[in-house]
């Protein structure tokens, strides 16, 4: 059962979480929250020179939430928007999927560890509150690049 | 005392699997398991007398009406409360609202030249008193009341150990309403809410406890407690949900405005005003929860049969079971009162280095349910310096084995997650 | 079609008897008979399921949380809404208290300088508009709100027939909302609420739906009749006691402020402030009638199966026939249409010199059971001149066997009060 | 069943009311209503100048209602307020009595009929409203009469 959810690399990401308060030229910040169990994220997004994404969070809550963030911040450092795009859909997708889905690992990589946690409804929103706060902070950044 | 093999057997739901295992269900503090016997009184109400109460005069709706009303004096019995001061309510939610509205409605109507009694007339200047170890139901009605009218909200803060710090100072001659919890639904304090009421009252503010946690565990007396209203739900009783209790002293109920109107509320209609009826039905507007009145009387008979003075002290010994297993953990630390003083069965702790949620969930994979989170007690958590925690909430039907397994459950949370980081604050 | 027999074996209070012989019930109008099917889900949920919705991760919180959140699917489906517009409430008077209550509460907040939705806020020179057939559910709380804030109430009247009289001028730019009843559960009237709707939004108001006396009824689309925001009760339609439906459209029910505020209904808390969740969950405070939901998406799935086109037919024929026996008897006076045009099953009538609380006394005897007085439309009776009616309200399990019954009912009263002198009006 | 509560007295004090639409110089006066069903009796109570009360009313309702006036005013009327005074009571008990009493008909004369009624909790209300606007309009007129 615990092995379902808790996946060697969720908890590889837990423990030695990425992209954790890193410091990003932030361009749009999202903070999030899960109004259940009080878990809290904020994520900030920026663009490189290149026009890749900075992608950085904060926050503490369950192994769940904060594995996912330091995943969803490791997949899409460094890829420009429209790369991005497609991993953000799939892992949506995946969460949603209760445990059914075959994830394409190639686009997801780290991510698809989280098929297990698509079987247990009370846990999705704690693997999808980065990935929320990442949408919300990237519609916040392309805002700003608009009114400029 | 009573017998606990005995007890579980009229639990159905207590026999089932969970994840492979047996339910281990400590989660009663949310809302209790039913016996059979309360279910058994729901369905034949239904299949034998159900009918709309108080608006037929054929045979069924007399039966209906006389078991609605027979719950009414079974549950005033129950809390030693007179019949005409029980109003019945969707949950201990909606009852504190009516209680907060009876400020908003009574001041609108003031405004319009309506008289209303004063004692609910509320604005700037005027304070409402909470506690800072209140359950959302018990803090944001208020906080609502006083963003619809410009008065303000104080509250007595919590010590570390999560008692409730009666400061002077915090009730005074502005305060018009204190409204405190009896038993901390998050810590398992029990408030001295006697010795509050009599602060309220010595400046002439009305008082309100929130009984949800002390009516299903302990022997209540109303009147007793020196209160002007209390408010509880009949779902973490042994009862169905959909059902709470509003109790109010008859001459305050009689002098509030209506809440909910309609039906079944009236004295006289006409198309352009109306008069109402008094205390309890002025505040039963429409059908209301007839077949879960009957099977929340079912309930309280059912707790008496047992004897609440046996339920408490069975729920004390095994709350005391539980604290002295818990500090037998290394790295697990209590959330509120770690000794027998003044506390109920309600126990929280955090495990060090494990967030809530993952404590929770490796429990649940044993079969065992407890609760996670801020149990709608978020500004607790946030004085407390806890983004959430773990609870443990016993009834009459759990025993040391549950706690046995419980304490399993939490063991094996430490070992799986090794060393996991400490869990940021 | 569908099999009477069949069905009436569905219900086991129909097997029973009251005064001596067999049931008739003629009053699903005030409350309808429940299935087996419906009782056996409730009581399921509570044997297998049973816990706090959205508050606890473990097995049975989330099972019980599905099973919440399927019978708000289920019945979203049942009314062609979305499932996130439907709103969870104690019953159709508590919705519509509600929306009533979300003027008072913007209007308070605007008064203290706090952003709100405009077309909430309410105060003198505006009006709200109902008619002269309401139910007090869908008065009361409008008188309350005018009270409360110096609005004006309007009506429609209604002709000698009991048909809604649409004159024009009633509804005008000073209207923030018209709130109509779809079938009168006095008269039986259908009402043209999509026409009366399309009138409200002409001039920028609101409009509301009473659906108590046609969801249980008929097939009813609630974006089809062009509503805001629709308010019926699950009592009437096979459910259990307790539950109530609000349906609202989503950007409304997102810009309404909070009702009754408390736990699940929350987004961030802190002690002195507080936001809250968007819609349905922002109105569903407190622990929820959960068992009753699970309960009441049964009795949809129920209807679904018979076909609520079938049930529909079979209620119109047997209220032709009703309305012919009727017409047989002498001294006998429908109060309302005669006619089978733009009616449902509810048939009120008068008889010559028998008060109607005594012919339903001896319908009673009978063991017929149909409800005598106002009906909860105190003002529909004074304008049509009547002090009450005695009322014949059937549903699916009726057949032409009760009819008759009823009407050697009301014979058998004209036999035993003979002579007796007209009522005095 | 209708037997037990439509007795013969009943239906004729229905049929031939007494004491309705008299013409009382009332100094007391009450309007009650049954807010179920709608049904209204007015009572007006005077004083003749022997110090008998002088008892009248008019209304509309059922059988019940209207019969249960009729019987107050003929029990009432001419009696002195502590001659009426236990009759008051006794019909008052008869009502609570669940058709289990032996009424004192020496007292109630008429008002034994009504037994049948206490048997049927949805009609008490019927037969008790004329006693309860007799017991308020006694109360109005001895305010009266202090005042003065
Ligand atoms: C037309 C109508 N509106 C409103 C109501 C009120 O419903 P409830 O009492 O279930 O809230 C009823 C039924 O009593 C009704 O028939
Ligand atoms: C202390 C306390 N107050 C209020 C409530 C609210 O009760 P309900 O959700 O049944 O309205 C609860 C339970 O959730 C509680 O524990």
């Amino acid at each position: 059962m615990s092995e379902d959810l808790y996946q060697e690399i969720i908890l590889d990401h837990y423990k030695n979480p990425r992209g954790k308060e890193l410091n990003v030229t932030s361009r749009g910040q999202s903070h999030q929250v899960n109004p259940t169990c009080g878990d809290e994220v904020t994520v900030d997004v920026g663009l490189n020179a290149d026009g890749t994404l900075q992608v950085a969070y904060t926050g503490q809550g369950c192994s769940i939430s904060q594995a996912s963030a330091s995943v969803m911040s490791e997949l899409i450092n460094g890829k420009t928007p429209d790369q991005a795009a497609p991993i953000q859909a799939a892992f949506m997708e995946l969460m949603r999927s209760k445990g059914q889905s075959e994830p394409d690992e190639e686009l997801l990589e780290d991510g698809v560890a989280f098929i297990g946690v698509s079987k247990f409804p009370a846990r999705i929103k704690c693997a999808l509150i980065s990935w929320m706060a990442l949408a919300d902070s990237q519609i916040k950044a392309q805002l700003t690049t608009e009114m400029r | 005392m009573f017998d606990i093999a005995k007890v579980r057997a009229d639990f159905p739901i207590l026999s089932r699997t969970v994840r492979g295992g047996p339910l281990v269900y400590l989660d009663s503090g949310a809302t209790s398991q039913k016996p059979f016997q309360v279910l058994d009184a729901e369905r034949h109400f239904y299949e034998n007398s159900n009918a709309a109460v108080h608006r037929g005069a054929h045979a069924l709706a007399e039966e209906a009406t006389d078991a609605y009303e027979g719950a009414r004096e079974t549950i005033a019995t129950f809390v030693c409360a007179e019949t005409d001061e029980i109003v019945f309510t969707k949950n201990a939610t909606e009852a504190i609202n009516l209680v907060a509205y009876a400020f908003s409605n009574a001041t609108d109507k003031a405004r319009q030249g309506i008289e209303v009694d004063q004692r609910f007339v509320i604005g700037p200047g005027d304070s409402i008193v909470v506690s800072e170890m209140e359950h959302h139901a018990n803090l944001i009605p208020w906080q609502e009341l006083c963003s619809k009218t410009g008065a303000s909200l104080r509250w007595f803060g919590i010590t570390d150990e999560g008692r409730l710090n009666i400061e002077s100072g915090v009730i005074d001659s502005t305060t018009k309403i204190v409204s405190i919890v009896h038993q901390s639904n998050l810590l398992g304090t029990i408030n001295p809410v006697r010795e509050i009421m009599e602060m309220a009252h010595a400046v002439g503010a009305l008082g309100l406890v929130d009984l949800c946690q002390s009516v299903p565990h302990m022997p209540v007396d109303v009147v007793d407690l020196g209160a002007d209203f209390a408010a509880w739900s009949g779902h973490k009783m042994l009862g169905p949900t959909g059902i709470g209790i509003l109790w109010g002293k008859s001459d305050l109920l009689n002098s509030m405005p209506p809440f909910l109107t309609g039906g079944s509320m009236i004295e006289m209609v006409n198309i352009d005003h109306s008069t109402f009826a008094p205390a309890p039905k002025r505040f039963e507007a429409g059908v209301p929860m007839v077949a879960q009145a009957v099977g929340l009387a079912r309930a309280c008979e059912y707790l008496t049969d047992l004897g609440m003075e046996n339920i408490f002290t069975h729920e004390q010994e095994l709350t005391a079971y539980t604290l002295a297993e818990l500090a037998k953990l290394q790295g697990v630390r209590v959330i509120g009162p770690t000794d027998m003083v003044e506390r109920g069965s309600a126990v929280s702790f955090v495990v060090d280095g494990i967030h809530p949620h993952d404590v929770g969930h490796l429990m649940d994979s044993k079969g065992v349910a407890v609760r996670v989170g801020h149990h709608c007690c978020w500004p607790t958590c946030r004085r407390l310096d806890v983004p959430a925690t773990t609870r443990f909430s016993t009834y009459l039907y759990n025993d040391k084995a549950d706690i046995d397994q419980a304490i399993l459950g939490i063991m094996a949370a430490q070992d799986f997650f090794g060393s996991a980081p400490r869990v940021s604050a």
